[in-house]
């Protein structure tokens, strides 16, 4: 890790199990929208799941987090139980959004998990603020920001870096590069592709990590937060992963070859890879994977009788929470 | 309509009428998130790239307020683009420009400029795309002076608008409820351009007008059937036009049914359906024999989840109901 | 209202409510473009950044989407922040933040979080500000579920409804007409939080009821003091919440009087004036003796020229004009 | 310039005359603004002439302007004659703008001057797209598009240099650092205060030059606008300057020093500089000063005489042009 320590055994063991929990965890879900019991917009984070569980575990429980609506990952990898998410991809009431949200819209006030935003771009002034308030009243948490290569093209993301180093502020910007936005790649996005360098228009410490090393991911997540925490101010961390799968249900794929994700495929994503390591460096063993998907399949089926058993909220509730409960002056 | 008709989509016919017009007019060009290689995200570009090139249909980055803006400056330079904004949720973004620059450059320069510039986008609810993804929001368009402001209902008008927006010397601004893409049915195989600033009566009947547009449309007919078999006749007006209002033939049908209902998928408060009670009132009140009412989206952002959206919206069921009580027969 | 007054002015008033709100809670700031060591575009926060500091009194760059949302998540954050958005104009720049995030996050998780910020901004014409300065998108605002939207006309409202707001839960977007900020009067010595959901009626009146708010109060009272001299007695009935509307308050008054003229500067069609037609119409049609009518700006961009901008937007003759007709004296 | 030639006396008057004519001009315009002639918001742009005369001259007729609210210079450097921009000031229908601008609207479509543009950042895009016409259809024409150090904190100024670059465009993007917006100073406004640098972020070449030096300020923007109608993309080219009044007639410039804006009128702006330069090379001589002060005088005059004589619009034509014209198929 930072401090030169190698892993052991049972840090490789949580990285590996939460990487194979999300990986799991998806693959039922792209499962569940084929038999209609998910439906409405549905993206997968396959290929990157080394970001939310190398980041997260960076973290302390004050910290806060804003994301994308590509954040299984990120939502699990946090801890909101796999119950309450997969009652959310179902829309029931014992969903962590209460249903209204979705795959999209995934939220725990009590885990400080912001969202679940689907609007490209639009968590990144939330975080500017939340980085803000803590700043305000001196405590020393920090926000994260994850978002995709494609928001770096958005005003939002522009204003929102300059306004954090500006005012140095307790936020990490977490770009999730993963070459695509939609069906639109980097190159045909971005005039300058190396996307860490835009932190340089902001004065600002800006880095690139390889997203498809989780053991690197924790340390660079571990490092900057650190500092980030200590008052160094804002940091962009660039981590170049690769979306496996498409977009969303809806995506076709036709702007990419298939040559193109099984030469990724073969390079190997973030989970082969780690096996392989892990094997390698002896930090675990095939039983222990075995006893990991055991364990990952036990909590997928328990989550899924949990949805399926849950309660739809109640039609009359619908304009609930609208406002908040208002003690007049 | 006389002659030969093919089975098509309202999805293949708003990508016939860009077809027609790109082959028609160099000046004319797309632009959008994944318009090309993508396809659109509504597939309504699919294809065009492959036959017009990367130059003309034209991918953008995830820069809504700069396309946006970037296709007014192309059309003050004298090209005609195709602007997609990919919904009406994201739009906002653009609004600025849409408004301040696009709406106002003309009158505010003493009539020196013109924005030939369409700006399509999908709107509307219906796929539990939850909160932020189901926006109606036309009638803040339909506010703006200097727009034109259309929603095709039907697949005669996917085919025909577009083109003849194309024409106009003005920005328009076109609404294609996300609901309607795989609407089919026969299309005249010589169908084109069509007026753009009429209503248009999609079925008559003499007790009571239901006003309405885009993917509302469909709901209202459906409603009229069931009314009719109960005995009330039902006349539906598609707005088809939202800036301007086709204030005549809102008139028109009202003073001839005397009552009307509107149904619009915009949130009730500060709806086009109050707009248009409104001018129906300020001009036609003492034609009226019964309360006007509007069946509109609630007041709620949108939720994900089916039974919740469903209830958020505009449902037939709903439409007769108010239909049936402006009737005095609720 | 008893005991001491002091003369002061919307703006003083305005401002001694920041002061007080600086002073009592430490969660609350103040934050936009300006509001530091500018003074305020329209001075309304002069003097603050020296009594609190520019931590608090947060001058931010031109960023209005990334501060709006700073606000909003600063108030996520247990902040009570108070954004100036220095105009309405501005504003679409981060109406994507308000209306997806702001007044979306609580309904869609659930109920999770709330977002007690304070949204202010200057608004409407009058100046000879032209086009881009000149909007009135109050009914836009006014649109949005989990939005309040308060409008202060008096100088009592902009002394208290601030403080009221700050107390909130939930956004509150404050609307402050430009015009007003240099009105005076007295103000109670103790004046503090005020309602911000009740419309209040500024001059009874039996024969008509004038509905409007903000910057066209002034021009209302106006109309009525001339009217009175002709023989008609107008009601005047200053919305001050648009958001919720207060229903109650507007069909009572209209109930009475039988007859009503909307006034908004906002442009006609899609106006708040028209939402008010139709709720009156839905619910007190029977109750009504005339046609209602509203005076709202008309539907061109708001020009530079002093007399063309007057022609543009609603003014004390116009108004007088539309109540004489309204009353059959047209 | 470029090619190391030294200035001429014609070509040195001209610049004196460009510069000294916006000057008085806006001195002008100051005085009728206390008569109330003039009204609305006034921008001076007294201290920022060199930048307006220098750009102008790179261009060529075909070429294209986006301007800001502070845009008198640029008006009258690309050639809109006097009492029509005097008349827009009056709000008269002989105005350039037709009486409805004002001085934040000047237009002028035959100059190809496209305003004017009052929402700060809101004609970055627009300058892409008339850049991006120009691509299509392959005319050699540059658009130039002025805004100030302020704007470039606007998600406007990111969205519109990555796509101009990412595009290739014929535009150059020129920031007026004045070194405020409204109250608000540079150091307050962004984080990286060298703001060409911010064209790394766009793999865009970025330079900055010397506001106050006209001669130096032509010289880079004829090398610029040379290189990008040569195809070669977009570049920003940062000019600093200082703005010598208040941001507007209604600022009481609370927030700088007077002793600051004396220091920096004693290190001499462009007007003064370039007269001390111009007599020291000889290229001209106090009674030349005197000739073109006369010339100036008279068409400020004719100017003034021109916008009181000239009739207002009539009330009846306020909807005029909310639309165009338009024959229908
Ligand atoms: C403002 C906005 N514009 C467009 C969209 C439609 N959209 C959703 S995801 C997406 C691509 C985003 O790409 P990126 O930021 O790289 O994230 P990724 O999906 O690759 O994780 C687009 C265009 C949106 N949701 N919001
Ligand atoms: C989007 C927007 N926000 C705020 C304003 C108000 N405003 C007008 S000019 C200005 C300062 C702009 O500064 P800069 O870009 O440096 O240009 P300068 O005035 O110095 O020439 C501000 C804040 C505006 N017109 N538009
Ligand atoms: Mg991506
Ligand atoms: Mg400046």
């Amino acid at each position: 890790m930072s401090d030169g320590t190698p892993l052991d055994r049972e840090h490789a063991l949580q990285l590996l199990h939460g990487m194979l929990r999300i990986r799991r965890f998806e693959e039922k879900c792209a499962e569940l929208y084929g038999q209609l019991k998910i439906r409405g917009f549905l993206h997968l984070y396959i290929g990157e799941e080394a970001i939310a569980v190398g980041v997260m575990r960076a973290l302390n429980s004050e910290d806060a987090i804003v994301a994308t609506y590509r954040e299984h990952g990120h939502a699990l990898a946090r801890g909101i139980p796999m119950p309450a998410v997969m009652a959310e991809m179902y829309g029931k009431a014992s969903g962590c959004s209460h249903g209204r949200g979705g795959s999209m819209h995934l939220f725990d006030a009590q885990r400080r998990f912001y969202g679940g935003n689907a609007i490209v771009g639009g968590g990144l002034p939330l975080a500017v603020g939340l980085a803000l308030a803590d700043k305000l009243l001196s405590r020393p948490r920090v926000t994260i920001c994850l978002f995709g290569e494609g928001a770096a093209a958005e005003g939002e993301f522009h204003e929102s870096l300059n306004l954090a180093s500006l005012w140095r502020l307790p936020v990490l910007f977490l770009c999730e590069n993963n070459l695509y936005a939609m069906g639109t790649s980097l190159a045909r996005s971005a005039a300058e592709t190396d996307l860490h360098i835009k932190a340089t228009a902001y004065h600002m410490p800006g880095s690139v990590v390889d997203g498809m090393d989780v053991v690197a991911i924790e340390d660079a997540a571990q490092r900057a937060v650190a500092e980030v925490r200590a008052g160094g101010g804002p940091q962009l961390l660039e981590i170049r992963t690769y979306r496996f799968r498409a977009h969303s249900m809806f995506d076709p794929e036709r702007y990419r070859d298939k040559a193109e994700v099984e030469a990724r495929k073969k390079e190997g994503g973030p989970l082969t890879r780690f096996i392989a390591r892990g094997k390698r460096e002896r930090w675990f063993d095939e039983p222990d994977i075995e006893a990991l998907e055991r364990t990952i399949a036990a909590e997928i089926q328990a989550s899924v009788d949990f949805a399926e058993t849950s309660d739809w909220e109640p039609v009359a509730d619908l304009a609930r929470d609208v406002y908040t409960p208002w003690d007049r002056p | 309509m006389s002659g030969a008709t093919t089975k098509t989509s309202y999805r293949e016919a708003l990508r016939a009428a860009m077809r027609e017009a790109l082959k028609a007019d160099p000046r004319v060009f797309l632009m959008g998130e994944d318009v090309g290689r993508y396809g659109g995200a509504y597939a309504v570009s699919l294809g065009l790239i492959e036959e017009f090139g990367p130059e003309r249909i034209r991918d953008t980055p995830l820069s809504e307020s700069a396309f946006v803006g970037a296709g007014i400056g192309a059309a003050l330079g004298g090209m005609r683009p195709i602007v997609e904004i990919m919904t009406v949720n994201f739009s906002l973004l653009a609004l600025d420009q849409i408004l301040n620059t696009a709406a106002t450059i003309r009158h505010m320069s003493g009539g020196q400029f013109s924005v030939p510039v369409v700006i399509r986008m999908a709107t509307g609810a219906g796929r539990q795309l939850a909160a932020q993804h189901s926006h109606s929001l036309e009638n803040w368009y339909a506010h703006i002076p200097g727009l034109r402001v259309v929603a095709p209902a039907t697949i005669e008008d996917a085919r025909g608008m577009l083109t003849t927006a194309l024409t106009c010397p003005d920005p328009v601004v076109i609404f294609e409820h996300a609901t309607l893409y795989n609407l089919e049915g026969e299309l005249a195989s010589d169908a084109g351009a069509v007026d753009i600033e009429r209503a248009a009566i999609r079925r008559t009947g003499r007790d009571l007008t239901l006003i309405t547009y885009g993917g509302s449309l469909p709901k209202c007919i459906e409603a009229a059937n069931i009314l009719a078999a109960e005995g009330i006749e039902a006349e539906v007006l598609d707005l088809r036009s939202l800036r301007p209002l086709d204030d005549d033939a809102i008139f028109a049908s009202v003073r001839r049914t005397r009552r009307f209902v509107v149904v619009d998928e915009g949130w009730r408060s500060g709806s086009l359906a109050g707009e248009i009670i409104a001018r129906v009132i300020e001009t036609a009140f003492y034609d009226l024999d019964a309360v006007p009412a509007r069946v509109c989206s609630e007041e709620v952002p949108i939720p994900y989840a089916k039974h919740l959206e469903d209830a958020a919206l505009p449902q037939v069921d709903k439409i007769v109901r108010a239909v049936k009580t402006v009737m005095g027969r609720g």
